[in-house]
């Protein structure tokens, strides 16, 4: 399956690109695209462990379920008001 | 309920009066705006930036909760994006009630969970030409989706392990 | 500080735009309405009386002690008195600091003061032609003078042996 | 000694005067003087036995100390806001 991430904010800036198409095998979780990510090396390894990641708009921990299509975004500490 | 990220200038009256009615004792406002310090370094401007489609839909479940605290439907929740000057309004909280306590609440609970869950980031950029990030909050998945139907109670997504924010707005 | 009894309508923007600037992060304006109803009864106006010569020195006094909680001066207190159409702005409260806590709390402690000690009366007038004078909170002397400078603590005038108001504003 | 009686709101409606001047005893207290006017009868027994009072624009309990010239305020149960 194939999942779209998105980076924002510190995260962006880090990996220096905003969205990033990412292929994974099925019944991969949140924690599998993240060890995925990291483990192509700098500048991903820069991403947490356990970063805070939204599937489809809506927070999810690590260990949720990814399906074919979701948008997934790594959400650094978020600082609104 | 008016509920908006927005680019443009918050009108902070209009906020205002888009709550109240002959049903309620009490209207509260609150403004969120850019300071022109921090951590004892001189601001002179803040530069917000959302995960936009997501906000709109964190900002809208945050004003139903603080609605039903504040048992009336008056509840106005207005973010600002974009580049903002110190005094600038960034964010709008309206509420009104037939009694005070529970605008009191229910204003104090959606500026709470704006900073804990709204997908909102913020740069600070100092008089001497640095800018960074202001630190925040890790926000967290809703662990029981039963705790949506608390909102003033504890167990609200992002309160656990929570980062204390180094700065930024009040 | 902008500490008015007053018997002209008040205007809720100029109040709120009395405090804020470049220092402050959040802005907070509460509002007093007359509400068109009260244990169960329809109400179509209120009338409030003051004993202002007193009046006057009570709202700085809770100005002045709402400021030390704040830990700025950014505070604006008006009540006004007269007659009142439902809907209108019996009271404005406006403050502003560099953090929402201490806006917060010095907002709630005005409008609670103002309830326990300020020289203000108000009487229903209902649909049906009756008026009756709002049930309110017996004000008490200060026992000791100490108190004075804690402000958000107990042991505040009016806060020992208050009786419960039966309604009217929020 | 001579004191101003003021008198707001409810207890106005019920003694039907806004004002009035009170010969008072050297040395008397609040109290004496809650207790002169409630012992004139009706309507003034009408007031209460303790009732806020503020003496030159400052509350003070029964106990306190009159001084001719003072203004005694009789102040009903407040409601603003």
């Amino acid at each position: 399956m194939r999942v779209q991430t998105r980076f924002f904010a510190f995260y962006r800036d880090l990996l220096g690109s905003t969205e990033l198409t990412v292929d994974l095998p099925d019944g991969a979780t949140v924690g599998d695209l993240v060890s995925s990510l990291r483990g192509r090396g700098r500048p991903f390894d820069g991403l947490p462990v356990a970063p805070a990641v939204a599937v489809n708009r809506t927070y999810r921990g690590l260990e949720a379920h990814l399906t074919d299509g979701d948008e997934v975004a790594f959400i650094p500490p978020v600082a609104g008001g | 309920m008016l509920i908006e990220i927005t680019h443009d200038p918050i009108d902070p009256d209009a906020v205002r009066r888009s709550v109240g009615g002959s049903h309620d004792g009490a209207v509260l406002l609150f403004l969120g705006t850019v300071r022109n310090h921090n951590d004892g370094r001189t601001v002179d401007g803040m530069e917000y930036e959302a995960y936009e489609e997501m906000a709109s839909e964190v900002l809208r479940a945050i004003a139903e909760e603080a609605a039903t605290a504040l048992g009336t439907d008056r509840v106005a929740v207005v973010h600002r994006i974009g580049s903002l000057a110190v005094g600038e309004v960034s964010v709008a909280i309206a509420v009104s009630s037939p009694h005070r306590a529970q605008a009191y609440d229910a204003s104090r609970y959606a500026i709470e969970e704006i900073k804990k869950r709204l997908p909102v980031w913020k740069r600070e950029h100092y008089t001497d030409g640095e800018r960074s990030w202001v630190r925040g909050q890790t926000p967290r998945p809703v662990e029981e989706k039963a705790n949506m139907s608390e909102p003033p109670s504890d167990g609200r997504p992002g309160s656990a392990g929570a980062e204390r924010g180094k700065g930024g707005m009040a």
